[in-house]
């Protein structure tokens, strides 16, 4: 089992013929995701070749939906244009879209973000490495060598911090169910909490790993649906405890969330949820086996 | 992207608000010229990218042409928080008989364009925040409707009792909307928004910050960068498209990706060091970049020791390899270099980089604790 | 009992000082209407004399739903200004917001309509004449002396037509629970559908009289409503039989509607459903008491 | 409020439509110094609020200058279903490899405006509607976000396989969009819109309607208003506020209320009459909008008998008494007059009234019938 994606995924490509989306596509599809359609407007008719498989491409999302039953998206189209794509994947009726483009104006996704709660999907990022569940279907770029499939859930915001990771739980046999990379984003679609409260519902996870980042307060919140709603044992690390201060967010976001959103805060908030978070990243693997061996034990 | 005080004026005059007349001068001369033109008291302003520019003496009243052309005499030149001032604003003093705030900024707890507003003018909104909160108020803005009249006026009335005031400052804060929402930008204050005795309100001090996502789509916008009013490193890691911000340490950090850079910088200090920058060369990579994030590093003289912590992904790790061997190469580097990387490419990578003698580390936490140890050993790794 | 207002109903008048909202409101109260405030932007403080009551005046409708806990808005307003009031009434949390302003423009109501229903409020009108419980309460500009309390539903797309036809009703005797003008415009908040369900739920309505006119595919949609839906007797009459086609709505909208909306086949969807439909207004009466009877026979 | 085909393409224009070249002329010469001026062939195009312009010959190719002249001269002065032709429009005639189809409309029943496309372009929509629907493909707009580029580009894609067509039909699609919403419009389209032999996509014709209730808002395309195009009636009934349709019949109804006004006019017809027209005097009328209203049922020469049908609620009976009576004291009536009125202030309305010789009825279905037997009888009540 796994969230968000499994062996029922139909994947569709927005900017399969792209630079990133070629290069991914070949990624994704050697992977053994089942890559059902790809989309580049003005190459509607001819197909792509992805190694293993070859895509039809189709002009528009609405057209590929239609013909291939694709069920999930992934973006890689330059930022001025992914805004567009991610409506337009939503307006489809695709239910989980992943974006991976980096460099999305914000002011777009003030847009894109009620767009696509309105039409009921699921957006993960912008500016995210997308999720993988191993040895299944990989959607975005983690690369699949450093995954191994298991019952450990992961959910960062951060795109080679969650590589580093994720390869230390790999190294020592601890695989994972899913491992889901939301962004970094000031705005975007899927949150700490929604990926969560997935693996809290997912009986092959049993336990996840959350990597927060400095700027804002959605580890906090985080931490206070861990204390409230979740049984199984969360681990955590926090990037960027040594940032100087104002650097990222300026004065007013502080302002307006009544938080600096530094690394202190929300370690703090995580270890007051009961939440053991590690110093280094090295030190993941071990508060997870501590976690873990006293799950059994119980 | 920061703009002028002079250009984000410039900026709300063209979306309607009123704005209080001032020109720029680069000379005392002309600046003498627009007090001149003007008649009255001006108010000559330093326009660098730093708060405090009035403590810093930045900002002088002047009574007479003469006077002004002393205070840009002074003010020109001058450095502020490390800027030097190349550009006065000189503006027409104005009666002042109340100051308030508003401002708009993103925010991320709503995902909407937040409008902030206060009648403590004139103050750092932050101290406002921090004594007196109850003397701001909030607006999150739904864009798919953009700020209605009845939400302006509702600001409005928090500030202005009198109705024409009201009626005034909310189509200010829709003109300062839409000038937000039009020209891209991530924050747009007016502070002071004065009350003139007259009744009349005119912005006084304006902040325009633009997302840097938003430049492309805005080309006028991007020529009113000032590389003058930056610091030389911090143009070099833009126009390379690196992520670059310096800081006060000695160790020297490329990595690539935002968290796992300040993940490296965390560990440095971990370890008892202390990182010289953050500098994220981002994902899919080419050798220049690795250049030029060289460069920018070297250039820092306080740096003792070169730390690279690359994990391969979309970034391949032998372009990283061939992108140090070609910096060390064009001038040899004087300090020592610590190298980690693993992932896409790492055997290529390995055996380019010993082809000009140098290792790669795997491990994350060896290399921090290396480069660490480095520091003061001053000698080639 | 009664559809959508009642004896709990607390009246927010928004341009209570303007010339129309002045003198409706007094109309309002007199009638018994319980008026708890209005709203005219720089009159915050000062006071309405309505008569019976001196309503207190709020420069916004936030202001004016905190202070007072008003429930319904009623709406004068300039044209220009009629969307942002009825947009205003409804984000402060107003669950009903009659507009009786007539010439709000349908490029204005595009917005509205999404923004009400966003906010979960109901909306009635732009450019109708609001409703009234006869006996109870009166909200909007129905003449009270031409109104009695009874156990007929009203609903009509027009103003003074919908007089003509209660007037008939009360003259014979026919009371009513509750009269509701719709309003005529392309966009409105409240169609037939909407109140023939009201209707139907009311416990106190034994019949309802639907009064429509040409344009667009309400009466034929409420007529499908009414065969499928409603056991209570349902009563028509379609004004502009004789009206030259495309005067009002010209041709495109007909291509989009599927329809051209005229009365013909607005009579025939209603016969079709089983609705009788008077020929002249002076037949409603006659028709409704037969069906009423004949509910009571069986 | 309908406006020009040359005032609707210099709108097109302003929002960056590619529009066919061309300019107004008032009088043969100046349509042939405008035809000299673009050199080559030039369609004269007489420029009146009516369909079928082609078929009633308002529509010509000239060769020549010469020719330009002379088609401007054979239209100019003529009428097309009744309306005069006073200017033509001498645009350069456009290489025609196909014609599309692009409208936008506000629909009732998303509440939406709605876009639609065809590539049967050059026909009328309603024909095409009817005979192959299939050929048009509607998309209603969410105000909330605009018609999104993809939403466009799926409609282009409708239109053009080829994908630069596309972009450009969609980058069209979005300005047409624009323009509907930024001048308050109820109807735009662009019909034919052709694309070139060299691929390149050209607005040939253009129509576009204003909401009235828009005008106030917008005062320049209030100016766009051509009364001297409209019946004069049109414009005494819009000036006074009435809405008035012309008829075909002799029984000229004054109403409050369009649906009331309705029911009038099929009560007519019930009782073997034809309206002369429909007249909607509106609520709060005052006694001068009576007057108008009187005045311009009365000019009609075919009217025998007018009907007053009032249910006063917000109309005062009163105000409508007082009318009735100031402007039979300013031009006596020459036809008979039968008044219905009820409602608030009926029993000043009736002494009013009475004072001037007059009596009203109260039941509706009453007067009409009176009304309808007094035709033929010519002679006042």
């Amino acid at each position: 089992m796994s969230i968000f994606i499994d062996g029922r995924t139909r994947l569709l490509v927005q900017g399969i013929t792209g630079r990133d989306g070629s290069f991914h596509t070949r990624q994704m599809a050697e992977y053994g995701t089942r890559v059902v359609a790809g989309v580049t407007p003005g190459k509607g008719g001819q197909t792509f070749d992805a190694g293993a498989v070859r895509v039809p491409i189709f002009n528009t999302v609405a057209d590929a939906a239609e013909a291939t039953g694709a069920n999930v998206s992934v973006i890689y189209v330059p930022p001025l244009f992914a805004a567009d794509a991610m409506m337009e994947a939503a307006e489809a009726g695709i239910p989980l879209v992943v974006c991976i483009t980096e460099g999305v104006p914000v002011l777009d996704m003030t847009r894109v973000y009620p767009f696509i709660r309105d039409h009921g999907a699921r957006l993960i990022g912008p500016n995210c490495p997308g999720l993988i569940t191993p040895g299944v279907c990989k959607v975005g770029i983690i690369p699949g060598r450093i995954c191994t499939p298991g019952s450990v859930g992961l959910v960062s915001r951060s795109g080679t911090l969650t590589y580093e990771v994720v390869n230390q739980l790999t190294r020592v046999g601890l695989g994972q169910t899913t491992c889901v990379g939301i962004g970094g984003d000031p705005i975007n679609g899927t949150n700490f909490i929604d990926c969560l409260a997935a693996f809290e519902a997912d009986p092959a996870t049993t336990a996840v790993v959350m990597i927060g980042e400095i700027g804002g307060t959605d580890e906090q919140d985080a931490a206070r649906f861990v204390a409230e709603r979740m049984t199984k044992p969360v681990i955590g690390f926090i990037a960027g405890r040594t940032a100087p201060p104002g650097r990222r967010m300026g004065h007013a976001g502080a302002i307006i969330s009544g938080s600096t959103g530094t690394a202190a805060e929300k370690v703090q908030a995580m270890t007051d949820a009961g939440i053991p978070v590690a110093d280094r990243p090295a030190d993941v693997v071990p508060l997870l086996r501590e976690r873990l061996d006293a799950s059994v034990r119980r | 992207m920061n703009i002028h005080e002079y250009q984000a004026k410039e900026l709300l005059r063209q979306s309607g608000i009123p704005v209080q007349p001032g020109a720029v001068a680069t000379t005392p001369a002309e600046a003498e010229a627009i007090a001149q033109q003007y008649g009255g008291a001006v108010v000559v302003k330093a326009q660098v990218h730093a708060g405090g520019r009035g403590k810093a003496g930045g900002v002088k009243l002047a009574r007479t042409p003469a006077e002004a052309r002393a205070a840009a005499e002074r003010i020109l030149g001058m450095s502020i928080k490390g800027l030097v001032v190349q550009r006065v604003l000189v503006a027409q003093a104005a009666d002042i008989a109340s100051e308030a705030y508003v401002g708009i900024i993103i925010d991320r707890a709503s995902k909407r364009p937040v409008v902030m507003v206060s009648p403590a003018g004139g103050m750092d909104i932050e101290e406002v925040a921090a004594s007196t909160p109850e003397r701001i108020r909030r607006l999150a803005v739904d864009t798919r409707y953009g700020l209605q009249s009845f939400e302006a006026m509702e600001l409005a009335f928090f500030l202005y009792p009198d109705v024409r005031q009201a009626r005034a400052a909310a189509r200010i804060l829709r003109q300062l909307y839409n000038a937000f929402m039009e020209h891209g930008a991530s924050l747009a204050e007016i502070n002071p928004l004065v009350t003139t005795p007259a009744g009349d309100l005119v912005a006084v001090d304006a902040k325009i910050s633009v997302d840097d996502n938003e430049l492309e789509r805005h080309p006028d916008l991007a020529a009113l960068r000032d590389e003058s009013a930056e610091a030389p490193s911090e143009t070099e890691a833009r126009r390379a498209n690196l992520t670059f911000i310096k800081l006060e340490g000695n160790v020297g950090c490329v990595v690539n990706g935002a968290g796992l850079a300040m993940a490296t910088m965390d560990l440095v200090k971990h370890y008892g060091g202390e990182p010289a920058n953050f500098l994220d060369i981002g994902g899919s990579s080419n050798p220049d970049k690795v250049v030029s994030a060289l460069r920018i590093i070297t250039r820092d003289r306080a740096v003792r020791v070169i730390l690279f912590n690359i994990f391969g992904g979309i970034t391949r790790t032998d372009d990283v390899a061939t992108g140090i061997v070609a910096a060390i190469r064009q001038s040899p580097l004087t300090v020592p270099i610590v190298i980690r990387l693993t992932g896409t490419n790492e055997e290529e990578a390995v055996r380019i980089l010993a082809g000009a003698g140098l290792s790669a580390m795997t491990d994350m936490d060896e290399a921090v604790r290396a480069a660490v140890s480095l520091v003061g050993a001053g000698k080639a790794a």
